[in-house]
């Protein structure tokens, strides 16, 4: 198997998906010549034309609003917005259209697309070109909101979006995109939206973690393992929304501690609704209350500060300990 | 616990003040080597409020078509006055009238065939009626009923759009997707004055000229955004100049004059079926009644200015034309309007057979499959629904 | 002290305002001649005339966008969104500049500035007018978000968020406008953004609520205390962000059960972070999970149907029924 | 357990394909009664790109201020290229240069008092230089320092926006504000060809119409939206016209003519400060650079449009005027070019002294005082930074 980054394998994705369905196509800002800032949609124009591979004006809210309109006439629109910061200038009509359209038409009218935008810090970008504030679309009933880790469950996670009969916000941790190669198969790969990944198996606590966490909380990890002794199972939630409360309960329920490492803000995140979740489904295996290490209620600093603003694998391993040491 | 953070060190740099001097005129003291002429667009009008036609641009329809356009009218304002008696002894939602709008609905779908698409605002009733939805399902709608926004089969239509301006952009969408496809049919969209203040119906504009999109923009200028006259609403007269700054074609039409309307759908419709990109037609009306039934327009408007619209009836209108055409005559608008009440009458049974609220149908259409924590809420749901004994 | 509905209480925090400070100005659709679809502002057009009651055109990112311009150049701008619904057009305006400007400025322009909108449903509306998303704003880093829920805590907390020297949203439970009304006193009263207030001590179990949900609320604890004989303490929230995490951590330490009743949808909601604060404030005295009473992830339904939907009396006792008898 | 919801009945109606055909022409080929006239906007250059001025248009301004301008314009292409030569050395994050845009950058702001308000977008050197924000601080802004963002104590200024078209409702604001307290201040906000697409921008026109704003509108022109030519972002060829059609006057410069932007700009801000309401200034220039030193050009442009766009060089121009005027000779430039030099590389010293990350400040401008949940948050934030052992 061929060894991409995700820029590489989110290109694969939407490349083969465009070959096999007509209907799909790609629209947003610098995405046709320039193959978008990040490269991803690099070629698709050349192959594909400018049908099916739409330059936008600069307008996040017309891309999404004329992407449903696509969808309701039955293409199937990958729209990018160039930063997920930017996501909120389109908000009115990815809440009141996109996400409602099938229920407002009572079925008439589905909406297959996909919202693709590169979220998150660690790539020293200017202010508004770090957030990620996905709990904004978990909160938003209609969606679902995918989130991967690395090129190969990028590559799965955006053919499954791209054939989801339903609308599908889909971040992607810039950090990422070009931080490591992993192994992808060239034949089409998909994987069930929905679904979390026991990424390790452990006894001792279980760690939630996602999209560009999974680097700090896999490095976390193996310190734990190797120099503290804690017995991890790690957890990669991937869906945001449907999330898998099974995964998470059972897990929890066997080791009855648990630790929540997210890059967002903390009040009203994914990282409340997951200890909402392990607090209704898994109340009685508790033995520590549920840690969360996560971004603060501040805007994203400046550069110059973000490696020291972001959560590392330090204030992980000193959460888990604080979790193993209870009680 | 709370520490105070650090506190501006100089404030801004105030400005002094000055008399008031009147507004609105633009400089053009300076000398000037260049201009740029923004050029003309149409103004039209041709049935006169006192009836008579401009012979030149009558469409000369046929007598069946008129006669079914009239009754379409005639059927719109019937069903108006019903729903407002209906609204007020207590059997229907709140909803908003069309009342004076006719001529503009009727003809800005006019020209559509099935295949065409239409994404209307809520003002819409004859348009919608025109387009194949039926009387009581517009009752189901306003009464709060689901099953109200059902698209009936074999109609090209979106729900209509109760969030101002937010329903342009898709028509626009669709538009884009008739483009790429390289088909030929077109989608009407309609909004109003104050919609024209939305940055998405903008956004839209520029969407479609770039793309050249097949979409009719009907800008329905009926004078008020609730209690917002369009004085107020924007810094010109004529809302068709947004056309040409966007590259759009536009023309400004009287709304209240049905041959009018129809000739300048026609018109767009033949330029946007061609492949040549969008059109803005702004149609100048008036509402004549609430904004909605929640509304009391004494608050902010004068009975003088409603009074001289009234003269400016879009029907009253189109009756003397028929008039003079000999399509129909006196005994006919009796006898219309009479079969169009009953219609509406009866109708009014369908709905109330049909109106029967469904609790339980609040999860259907959320997803094609609904996630097991949607099926769990289902379920808390549905338990409560059973301890109530609601069906 | 006279008796007033919310509406009238809203409308006497406003012109209070206005007379004893000149910055305040009150902006958006319909607000003037109208005096407001549901009348909050009646009156102020005519007793402060246009350049402080002003009558914007129909753009709720407009309003957002030009209040904070107003408030950087020293205004105090109260803006008003028709319905809560429609604040999502105002999104960016509000994440990317109302939220953010003082510390963008690094200091130099606090937003002091209020925008207040109907929420919630309950008054047979037509779509997209009943909704209840606080929790968009709760997980807005540089917002405070309050929510009052009778007349006389409505006009001590708008006073208190015109006076406040940063953003604050205001939601108002539009079924309570004129549901009922209260003492209100004639002299300017405040309250302190941040508290919760405990409605009524009780020793077995603590009911969290705010807004429009106190009613439902109040009245399940009165069948609980007199019928079921379940001693509930009873508090309300008012305030969002920031959130009295003490008050509600004391009582959980006290009861060691607690039922959260709200009527937005439950994914990534206020009521999650109320858990998570829980679980990290008062893990140790929890006798039972966590309830959340809610609404679900769905959108408001039409509202023939919305009194079945709407969280009633019946469903709060079963939740606190359920919470007493776990293990 | 998930359960299958129930499904459409029927699809929408298919229109027929049809065979492509050229876009673009309206239909005129009705007839019509009458049109409205959309009037014309002015079209302005004074010194032409060979350096002959259009004597009737030449402000004449003393040779003192022609020497400041020009200085100003060098100040701002040497600070372009030193910036360039630090990002590419990793001493500087990635900025946005402005080379080409000094004329349209300077003029803008020239007629500005320091009571006059100024909101930027990011590609703003020069204008910000001239409104008083010093060379060492714009460096630490864009190399990622807090402190780069605070406001220099005397100056009107809103933090550039990142934002595309963010900035301009909040500069309306303030020209609301302005209006509202009746002081005689003025605001000038810039903003892209690509920023014109968006739906806020559109906003601001109409509030600004609305409310008689003093609200300059500044839209840079400059043919590029990172990979997206103007010609691809909108359906009109001058973006002027979007003035008009909002109820504002519109002027369209040459933006490399430093002499044709100082006039447009003293005339709008005349019209301004006299209660007359907003203006919009279409500068017609060139991004003659990188869109930011992430971006590579070559890919999506020719070398030879750049090229062409060379010989149009404001500066060169200018110095052509300015030596036929005999206010400064080659030696002046090349003393000019030195000392702006120099200037910049103290600034660069400055800079490095100053460049120091303060991890720590990240909570301090939030709120005026902290929430609790704040305090405990930046309790564990410091935690973390004392366990690493940074300041
Ligand atoms: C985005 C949004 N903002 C506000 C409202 C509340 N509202 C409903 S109708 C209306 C006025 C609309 O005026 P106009 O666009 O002229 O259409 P008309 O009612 O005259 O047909 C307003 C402000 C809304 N429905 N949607
Ligand atoms: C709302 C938003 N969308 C997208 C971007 C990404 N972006 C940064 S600059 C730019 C192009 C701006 O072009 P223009 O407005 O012409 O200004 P110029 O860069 O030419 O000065 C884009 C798309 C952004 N910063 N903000
Ligand atoms: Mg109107
Ligand atoms: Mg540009």
């Amino acid at each position: 198997m061929p060894q991409m980054t995700m820029v590489q394998s989110l290109n694969l994705a939407l490349d083969q998906s465009m070959a096999s369905d007509d209907r799909v196509c790609v629209m947003g800002e610098d995405i046709g010549v320039n193959g978008g800032v990040f490269r991803v949609t690099k070629g698709l124009l050349e192959k594909y034309g400018e049908k099916r591979v739409m330059d936008t004006p600069l307008a996040e809210c017309g891309i999404i609003g004329t992407a449903v309109g696509m969808a309701i006439y039955g293409m199937k629109p990958v729209a990018e917005i160039q930063f997920s910061g930017f996501t909120v200038q389109a908000f009115d009509q990815i809440e009141q259209n996109m996400a409602r359209m099938r229920n407002r038409s009572r079925g008439r009218y589905p909406i297959s697309m996909v919202m693709r935008a590169p979220y998150g810090g660690g790539i020293r970008a200017v202010e508004h070109h770090s957030e990620s504030r996905e709990a904004y679309w978990a909160h938003t009933p209609g969606l679902k909101v995918v989130i991967p880790s690395g090129p190969r469950n990028a590559r799965a996670l955006l053919k499954a979006a791209i054939d989801d009969p339903d609308p599908v916000v889909f971040y992607e941790p810039k950090a990422v995109y070009r931080a490591f190669k992993e192994e992808v198969p060239e034949e089409p790969e998909s994987m069930e939206i929905g679904k979390a990944q026991v990424v390790r198996e452990g006894a001792d606590v279980t760690m939630i973690a996602w999209g560009a966490m999974m680097r700090p909380a896999r490095e976390a990890t193996d310190d734990l393992v190797d120099i503290h002794g804690v017995d991890v199972e790690l957890i990669d939630l991937l869906s945001i929304y449907p999330m898998d409360t099974e995964t998470i309960a059972q897990s929890v329920a066997k080791t009855g501690r648990s630790v929540i490492v997210q890059e967002a803000p903390r009040t009203c995140s994914v990282s409340s609704e997951l200890v909402a979740r392990i607090n209704e489904h898994a109340f009685e295996h508790l033995l520590a209350p549920v840690k969360r290490i996560t971004g603060f209620d501040i805007h994203f600093p400046y550069f110059q500060v973000e490696q020291h603003y972001l959560v590392d694998p330090d204030s992980i391993i000193e959460g888990v300990k604080e979790v193993m040491a209870w009680g | 616990m709370a520490s105070r953070t650090v506190q501006p060190v100089a404030p801004p740099v105030a400005g002094k003040s000055r008399k008031p001097v009147e507004v609105g005129t633009p400089v053009t003291d300076k000398p000037m080597r260049k201009t740029i002429d923004l050029g003309t667009i149409e103004d039209l009008r041709i049935l006169s409020e006192s009836g008579e036609v401009d012979t030149k641009l009558d469409p000369n329809l046929p007598a069946e078509e008129l006669r079914k356009i009239y009754r379409a009218m005639i059927l719109t304002r019937k069903l108006d006055l019903r729903m407002l008696a209906m609204q007020r002894q207590g059997e229907m939602g709140t909803f908003a009238p069309g009342f004076g709008q006719e001529a503009t609905q009727i003809g800005q779908v006019y020209p559509l065939t099935k295949s065409d698409w239409f994404s209307p605002s809520y003002r819409s009733f004859g348009a919608q009626l025109w387009r194949g939805w039926k009387l009581d399902q517009l009752m189901l709608l306003w009464d709060g009923f689901f099953e109200g926004f059902a698209i009936p089969d074999g109609v090209n239509d979106l729900p209509f759009s109760i969030v101002i301006g937010s329903h342009v952009l898709p028509a626009t969408g669709i538009a884009m997707g008739i483009r790429a496809r390289g088909e030929d049919s077109v989608v009407v969209t309609n909004f109003g004055d104050g919609a024209s203040s939305q940055g998405a119906v903008s956004e839209a504009f520029n969407f479609a000229a770039v793309f050249h999109a097949p979409v009719i923009f009907v800008l329905e200028n009926n004078g008020w955004a609730i209690s917002i006259p369009v004085e107020k609403q924007c810094g010109v007269k004529e809302l068709a100049r947004r056309g040409p700054a966007f590259g759009i074609p536009a023309i400004r039409v009287d709304g209240n004059d049905i041959l009018a309307m129809i000739v300048a759908t026609q018109q767009a419709v033949e330029h946007a079926r061609n492949g040549k990109g969008p059109y803005l037609i702004e149609t100048v009306t008036y509402r004549m009644s609430y904004h909605t039934t929640a509304d009391d327009p004494k608050v902010y408007r004068t009975d003088e200015e409603v009074k001289a619209w009234e003269a400016k009836c879009p029907i009253a209108r189109f009756e003397k034309y028929l008039k003079n055409k000999k399509v129909l005559g006196d005994e006919d608008f009796r006898r219309i309007a009479d079969e169009c009440e009953q219609e509406i009458l009866q109708a009014r049974e369908a709905f109330r057979a049909k109106a029967k609220a469904k609790p339980r149908e609040v999860f259907d259409f959320m997803y094609e499959q609904l996630p097991p924590e949607l099926e769990r809420q289902k379920a808390e749901y549905f338990a409560r629904l059973d301890r109530k004994g609601v069906e």
